[in-house]
């Protein structure tokens, strides 16, 4: 299941579907499974993951003020994706670099001492690059 | 219990000094003792889990004491089990305060909060529907029923119950055993026209594995279908037998094959009705409100799916029902003869829909009304005087659209539309009808084939079994024997076949009292003079009635076994073998005289 | 039977092709099935052609190919076989082995230059009346179109 | 690669591995752990490699972990021993030319901390260093994590070789035993009773597993070993399977490492390769494998019980903790589950012995504990310290005391698990009995440092909804009672407690406490419990007075602009989200109006206080800053 939320970015109900009758495993466990576990999204995910450390360290370091701003911004809560599917953001505890917390985890990339006024130019930046794409595909 | 090797411990509880076998647990042991742990999340089929938590008693071991969970905890050599000390009702009225700001309206909550003085709690309220999460129904589906139908959503507060994706359960067979356990009554089974539901999304098979085969059942013993049950199926579950108290369920009976030795045999194997699907013309399987008698019979049931009432596929009330008679018969195109028991079923059902929608208008499309029997022409009689159309015509057509120029269509377009040429009035018509009732013919069971070759016996042309002689020898078949009745020799009505079943019963049983059977006088002899014993004959005889003297070197015929067929006379090189009655110089007698010039 | 004399006059009349040939057919039929068939037709007032002369056998094994020869040798213009069908035999077996004799003798006689269709072997069970019928006057049609068989002339050494 | 099968093949091929690592006169260790590259030691590594450019009398290691994680990234250059700290790309041409080529100190690189003017260049004169005594950690700076022959040149697997070689089973565990060891994931159970427990359990398997599921926030010890060091992790268990005659091994690692993950896979292919895992390992007769297994993003998954459920690919329910593990865990067979440290212990006890182990540390936890010291600390990072240390060394010695010369407040020990401890506590020593008799516990050592900026009430309130989101929800005292526990404490942030919300949070978290079903239930109260006992006056600022202390709590504060700092240069006021802040008419300053912030519009996000250049921008109770409010627009209009 690892690898198939890795490769679409959420586990699509048929791949459920095909990995219960592979493995011979009842459906509801793996429903409760997909539902327990925080790495699964039964939904489709946006194209940036947003994964913010809320851990202890990043928390007394001011990780909730960005969370925050992200929602008032951008209208996204953790675990849900922007209107335009571009990102989604999620809530992670501890990505084990407490010291230069705030974290913000940008497709896999870390970004450390994170501010407010940070988390925005970088979303600004990947908005920005996304519709330069667009324009360059039409 | 004692005898057992397993060892036993002891220990207390409030103050009662007890024994008990390794393994068991404090609740098991308290149970015994008469002592009354309160608990929401147990159930003794299903393993302990541990979860509502109110069943924590106070145990203590080597002078430390902590509280488990009594329903869990396996008990121990020496222990000290308080399961009312004051700590012990402080915790407890504690978790039920919790419980109560959750589950203040579940009655089973509320009585035990109250029992231990908890009326209102503390916290902030926050009404569930229903679901104390417990986990029994989520536990007895997966452990005992083995149906996996159910399992936990997500985790933490945001935790529920549910079905894989919330939609159907495909594995769900409608046991009903999560409705059983759960203590408040949040899972209902809801028992909608013979289907039953488990909350609304649980969509369940039609019955369960455990039921009466149908309503009305003779013996009314329920049966439990193998290919439904779980215990069939994995050897888990079992829970019926545990709950059975005169401890009637027996897994190991077989459907089992039993020789039985008999001297003649009566087969009385019947009909089925004429498939209409076959006439695309009258709808059935595309209308909904097409149906066949049968159907009808079952639908008007009392104890059929709607309790008798008549009603349409929507459920609404049909005001107008056309019966088509000769449907499958009297017809080149599938059965040329008359079914004989259409005509007056038709009647009856008619005289049904009078009785259930007094003001409807019925309709009875016929042929012929083929009346013949004692009171029937006076019943055919009485329907005309309670207001039944009859229309002689057949019905040819069913549509949902009106084809005839001359016809107004309803102001409902939910009629059905059924053609057909009113021979007395000379003209086609056409029937605007809520509900079309298709009366459907008898044809020979789908098995009447195979069961005359099995027996040897012969099928007429149109399917059904041949009687030795129409007239002289109607329930004898040409083999000897074996007898016939009912409509597995043609159609008939329930008179006929009672009446020809009795004639079969005693033509069987004059046989059985003869107490001998005359063998068939026409066997074969060997000439011993002749006979070269070169075993021919030997091979061709189909009932190995033919052995060889090999002191003499001849072949010598078994009178008893003999069949008489003449095989061995015509393959016998030496023409040695002659049939009595059949012997070469008598046929050839015969054909001397035919030929005779 | 009672057609002997006008069998007889048709045979005297073919040279002189003025009363219609009216072959003459032996049938042994099967006890249990076509014999049986044959009854039910009578019963039912099926129409056939009167043909046919019906020898009953309790099988059509107990038809010896020497019967055949014999109705042949001694007039008749053709020879029907009636049995059960295959896997219904009475007598579990016996048509299979009749079917085996029939096709033998079928080979003999296209040696011996008699037509295939004077010899037929047919498969009607009891509840087949309409065959029985259909199959009766098949044959006499056909059997008619080839004439006498006239054995004694044709097939004797003089 | 032949198969080492005797003590001397083993010692000779570490020789081989030492004198090939000899060969480079310089070293150059680049921090390469996450939090290094998270501040461009990615960029950096690849600097090095193009200015170095295949120079061969240098060896550069992409190292794990160092420890000193605030001033990274991290570069030590040997035999120089000079710690570089911050270094940039742009430093790399300037650390080649000078230390490595010509042995010279980059004066600028160094580490200065903040207040006392000293410069420090090596490793061991640095405070955050000198007190700490490496074990576990030792070879993290010294070593690629990517070569076991790097591992080797330092004597790693001496120890397998000298087990399962020259010991018997029987002596190994006695050496465990004898060492005190004790679980470092958290409860400090005797390492020894458990090892025997499993190995006289009945069953035909035993299963060795290693806890790497870290889901302490704030903790990222395990991480920095797996990272860092994988093989001396793969050593302690293969050691620890002879002992207790283990037939598999697992690791169960969080998902959010896939660093870790990384180098341990790596190090496992490694360990095959060479004939340390696999069949008849050293010729002694044993086949044992270890497996990867993945975690799900559950805290609950930490807690033995669920861990198993997890690994048997379940979901991560604790079950009922009356049977031991030892005898009925994974797939109900004897296991031993221990974690990262606890594993990477055992070799150095086989080397070195138990005597050798029981002198560091005390009398009843002996041995070092790895610490992730974080927070409002001056120098965060990675610790190993011996037991026994008081708090006031690790927090003011090692960690270089409060962030900006703030005030300490309190130290979370233990994560979510453990106890919030006062000032008063600081001098307890570090062990895991004492500091569960505080209310706190050892945890698998997150240590947060808060300073008097910090809310223990936000923080109480922020473990226990972390817990909320991380309880399996299965049984009703953790699943319900966390819940109302946490909507007292918001309730009490939000300004709107009650005095009788202190006895209800205490009462509740005790019956949480004894009826929960795991280990994350019974320690959940914890946060809450510890701080109400040494912070209750913080408690009752916020209910009775409507205060925040700390000035956290959103309800409790409001921000204004101090007239006398602002110079009006307006930066506040392009950020504002909401423009709450206008500049105020005929109000005059250096570089423009003076603004101000209308306390009704105002969300209270920061985002004026992170960027105003003179740090003009005050957060004080509501009461305070309506009066500011008022003198500036009320008077002044």
């Amino acid at each position: 299941m690892l690898a198939v939320q890795e490769k679409f970015n959420w586990l699509p109900p048929q791949a459920l579907d095909y990995i219960s009758r592979r493995l011979n495993v009842r459906k509801p466990r793996i429903y409760h499974i997909a539902t327990f576990y925080k790495v699964f999204s039964l939904e489709p995910r946006g194209k940036h993951i947003l994964q913010l450390c809320m851990g202890t360290a990043c928390h007394v370091r001011g990780a909730k003020l960005i969370a925050d701003e992200l929602s008032r911004r951008h209208g996204i809560h953790f675990g849900e994706t922007t209107d335009d599917g571009l990102f989604t953001l999620e809530r992670v505890n501890c990505l084990g670099a407490c010291a230069i917390g705030p974290i913000l985890v940008v497709d896999g990339d870390y970004k450390g001492n994170m501010t407010t006024n940070r988390a925005n130019a970088v979303i600004k930046r990947l908005k920005r690059e996304a519709t330069e794409e667009d324009a360059a595909n039409a | 219990m004692e005898e057992t090797n397993e060892k036993l411990v002891k220990l207390t509880i409030d103050g009662i000094e007890t024994e008990a076998r390794k393994g068991e647990t404090i609740l098991q042991v308290a149970e015994r003792l008469h002592i009354d742990i309160p608990t929401l999340c147990h159930y003794r089929f299903v393993k302990p889990y541990g979860a509502c938590r109110i069943c924590s008693v106070e145990v203590t071991i080597r002078g430390k004491s902590r509280f488990v969970p009594a329903c869990s905890y396996q008990v121990r050599d020496g222990i000290e089990v308080q399961t009312r000390s004051e700590e012990v009702i402080q915790h407890r009225k504690m978790l039920l305060e919790l419980m109560m700001a959750r589950h203040s309206q579940v009655e089973v909550v509320r009585k035990l909060a109250h029992e231990y003085g908890v009326d209102t709690t503390r916290f902030e309220e926050m009404p569930s529907e229903g679901c104390i999460l417990c986990g029994l129904c989520v536990r007895v589906c997966s452990e005992v029923v083995g149906a996996n139908a159910l399992t936990f959503v997500k985790r933490g507060t945001d935790r529920y119950v549910s079905t894989p994706f919330e939609g159907k359960a495909d594995t769900c067979i409608a046991c009903g055993a999560c409705a059983y356990v759960c203590p408040t009554n949040y899972i209902k089974v809801e028992d909608i026209r013979d289907r039953k539901y488990v909350f609304s999304e649980l969509s369940l098979g039609p019955t369960t594995p455990i039921h009466i085969p149908f309503a009305a059942a003779i013996p009314g013993i329920p049966v439990i279908d193998s290919h439904a049950c779980i215990h069939m199926q994995t050897g888990e579950c079992g829970i019926c037998s545990k709950v059975c108290e005169p401890d009637a369920i027996n897994y190991e009976m077989q459907d089992t094959f039993e020789e039985v030795d008999v001297g003649s045999i009566i087969l009385a194997t019947g009909y089925k009705t004429f498939d209409p699907a076959r006439a695309e013309q009258y709808g059935y399987g595309r209308f909904d409100n097409v149906i066949t008698s049968l159907e009808f019979e079952h639908l008007s049931h009392a104890s059929g799916p709607t309790g008798g009432a008549f009603v349409k596929a929507d459920g609404s009330e049909p005001k107008s029902v056309a019966i088509l008679h000769c449907i499958g018969s009297r017809d080149k195109n599938y059965n040329e003869y008359c079914s004989r028991v259409c005509c007056m079923y038709s009647l009856k059902i008619a005289h049904l829909i009078r009785e259930k929608v007094p003001d409807a208008d019925i309709y009875e499309l016929y042929i012929d009304m083929r009346c013949p029997g004692s009171g029937y022409e006076e019943f055919y009689n009485r329907l005309l005087e309670e207001g039944v159309h009859f229309i002689r015509g057949k019905g040819v057509e069913v549509s949902q659209m009106p084809t005839l120029a001359t016809t107004t269509p309803a102001a409902s377009n939910s009629k059905l539309y059924v053609k057909c040429e009113d021979t007395l009035l000379g003209m086609p018509r056409e029937l605007p009808v809520d509900m079309v009732i298709l009366s459907v013919g008898l044809e020979p069971a789908e098995d009447a084939e195979e069961v005359a070759r099995i027996f040897k016996i012969n099928a007429k042309g149109d399917g059904f079994f041949m009687e030795r002689h129409p007239k002289l020898a109607p329930v004898d078949t040409l083999s000897d024997g074996i007898f016939i009745a009912g409509c597995a020799q043609g159609p008939k009505d329930i008179p006929d076949s009672v009446a020809q079943g009795a004639a079969a019963a005693a033509a069987a049983v004059s046989l059985i009292d003869a107490g001998e059977v005359a063998l068939e006088p026409i066997t074969s002899v060997v000439d011993e003079d002749v006979c070269t014993g070169c075993k021919t004959c030997l091979v061709v005889c189909p009932y190995g009635a033919i052995t060889r003297d090999e002191e003499k070197g001849v072949a010598v015929i078994n009178d008893a076994l003999c069949k008489a067929c003449g095989c061995c006379v015509a393959a016998c090189p030496s023409g040695a073998i002659s049939q009595r009655g059949f012997d070469d110089t008598q046929i050839e007698a015969e054909l001397a005289a035919l030929l005779m010039s | 039977m009672a057609d002997t004399t006008t069998t007889e006059k048709s045979a005297e009349h073919t040279a002189e092709k003025v009363v219609p040939f009216e072959p003459k057919i032996i049938g042994f039929l099967c006890w249990w099935c076509t014999y049986a068939a044959s009854d039910m037709a009578g019963t039912s007032r099926l129409k056939y052609p009167p043909n046919v002369s019906i020898i009953r056998v309790m099988c059509s094994s107990r038809v010896d190919p020497s019967f055949i020869m014999r109705a042949f040798a001694e007039g008749a213009d053709g020879v029907l076989i009636g049995g059960c069908h295959l896997g219904e035999c009475h007598y579990v077996s016996g048509n299979y082995k009749t079917a085996a004799r029939i096709a033998l003798l079928k080979k003999t006689f296209s040696q011996l230059g008699v037509e295939d269709d004077r010899l037929r072997l047919e498969w009607i069970s009891a509840g087949e009346i309409r065959k029985f019928a259909e199959v009766i006057t098949d044959m006499t049609e056909k059997v008619r179109k080839l004439g006498p068989l006239n054995w004694r002339e044709n097939f004797e050494p003089k | 690669m032949p198969k080492l099968g005797t003590i001397e093949q083993v010692k000779r091929f570490q020789e081989k591995c030492k004198t090939a690592l000899d060969k480079f006169p310089l070293v150059v260790s680049l921090c390469h752990g996450t939090a290094c590259c998270a501040i461009g030691a990615k960029e950096l590594a690849a600097a090095f490699e193009e200015a170095l450019n295949g120079e061969k009398s240098v060896k550069f290691i992409k190292s794990g972990c160092h420890g000193f994680c605030e001033v990274g990234p991290l570069v030590v250059v040997r035999p120089l021993d000079v710690v570089y700290q911050r270094v940039k790309p742009s430093d790399v041409p300037e650390i080649v030319e000078r230390s490595l080529k010509k042995g010279e100190v980059i004066d600028r690189l160094l580490y200065r901390p903040r207040g006392n003017g000293k410069v420090y260049a090596k490793e061991e004169e640095i405070p955050f260093y000198a007190k700490q005594s490496k074990v576990v950690l030792a070879l993290n700076s010294r070593i690629d994590p990517y070569s076991i022959d790097d591992y080797m040149a330092y004597g790693g697997y001496g120890a397998l070789a000298k087990a399962l070689l020259e010991m018997t089973p029987d002596e190994v565990l006695q050496e465990i035993v004898d060492a005190r060891l004790r679980g470092r994931g958290g409860g400090g159970f005797d390492a020894g009773r458990k090892w025997k427990g499993c190995r006289s359990a009945p069953g035909e398997r035993r299963h060795i597993i290693c806890n790497a599921d870290e889901g302490d926030p704030g903790a990222f010890m395990d991480e920095s070993i797996l990272e860092g060091n994988p093989h001396s992790v793969i050593e302690g268990m293969v050691i620890g399977a002879w002992a207790i005659g283990g037939t598999d091994g697992f690791i169960y690692v969080r998902n959010e490492y896939p660093r870790a993950l990384r180098a341990f896979s790596n190090a496992l292919k490694q360990a095959r390769e060479y004939g340390f895992l696999g069949e008849n390992i050293l010729s002694s007769g044993m086949d044992f494998d270890i497996k990867v297994s993945r975690g799900g993003g559950a805290f609950v998954c930490g807690e033995s019980s669920a861990l198993f459920r997890s690994l048997e690919g379940d979901v991560g329910e604790p079950r009922a903790k009356y049977i031991h593990s030892v005898e009925r865990g994974y797939h109900d067979e004897p296991t031993n589950l221990n974690n990262v440290e606890t594993w990477a212990n055992v070799p150095h006890i086989i080397n070195r012995g138990a005597k050798w182990f029981r002198s560091l540390g005390t009398e009843d936890s002996p041995g070092t504990k790895v610490f992730s010291l974080v927070g409002k600390v001056e120098n965060t990072g990675l610790i190993e310290v011996p037991m026994g240390i008081t708090l006031k060394e690790v927090i003011f010695e090692i960690g270089g005391g409060i962030k900006e010369g703030r005030d300490f407040k309190a130290v979370q020990t233990g994560g979510p698990s453990g106890g919030m401890l006062s000032q008063s506590q600081l001098d307890l020593p570090v062990d895991f009995d004492v500091l569960t008799e505080a209310g706190s516990m050892m945890g698998s050592g997150g240590m947060i440092v808060m300073d008097e900026g910090t809310c223990v009430v936000d923080v109480a309130k922020y473990f226990t909804d972390f817990l909320i989101e991380e309880s399996c929800g299965k049984c009703l005292p953790c699943r319900e009672g966390l819940m109302h526990m946490s909507r007292i404490l918001h309730r009490i942030t939000e300004g709107q407690g009650e005095p009788k919300d202190m006895e209800s949070l205490k009462r509740l978290g005790d019956a949480v406490a004894v009826a929960s079903l795991c280990g994350l239930g019974t320690s959940a109260p914890n946060p809450v419990l510890s701080s109400i006992k040494y912070f209750e006056d913080e408690y009752l600022a916020h209910i009775n007075e409507r205060r925040c202390p700390g000035r956290v709590c959103r309800a409790l504060i409001s921000y204004h602009i101090d007239p006398d700092t602002c110079t009006g240069c307006g930066t506040c006021e392009k950020v504002c989200p909401v423009e709450a802040i206008q500049p105020v008419a005929g109000e005059e300053r250096e570089e423009g109006l003076l603004r101000i912030i209308d306390l009704a519009v105002c969300d209270k996000c920061d985002a004026c206080r992170e960027v105003c250049p003179e740090e003009a921008i005050l957060v004080e109770s509501p009461a305070i800053a309506l009066e500011h409010y008022r003198e500036n627009v009320t008077e002044k209009r």
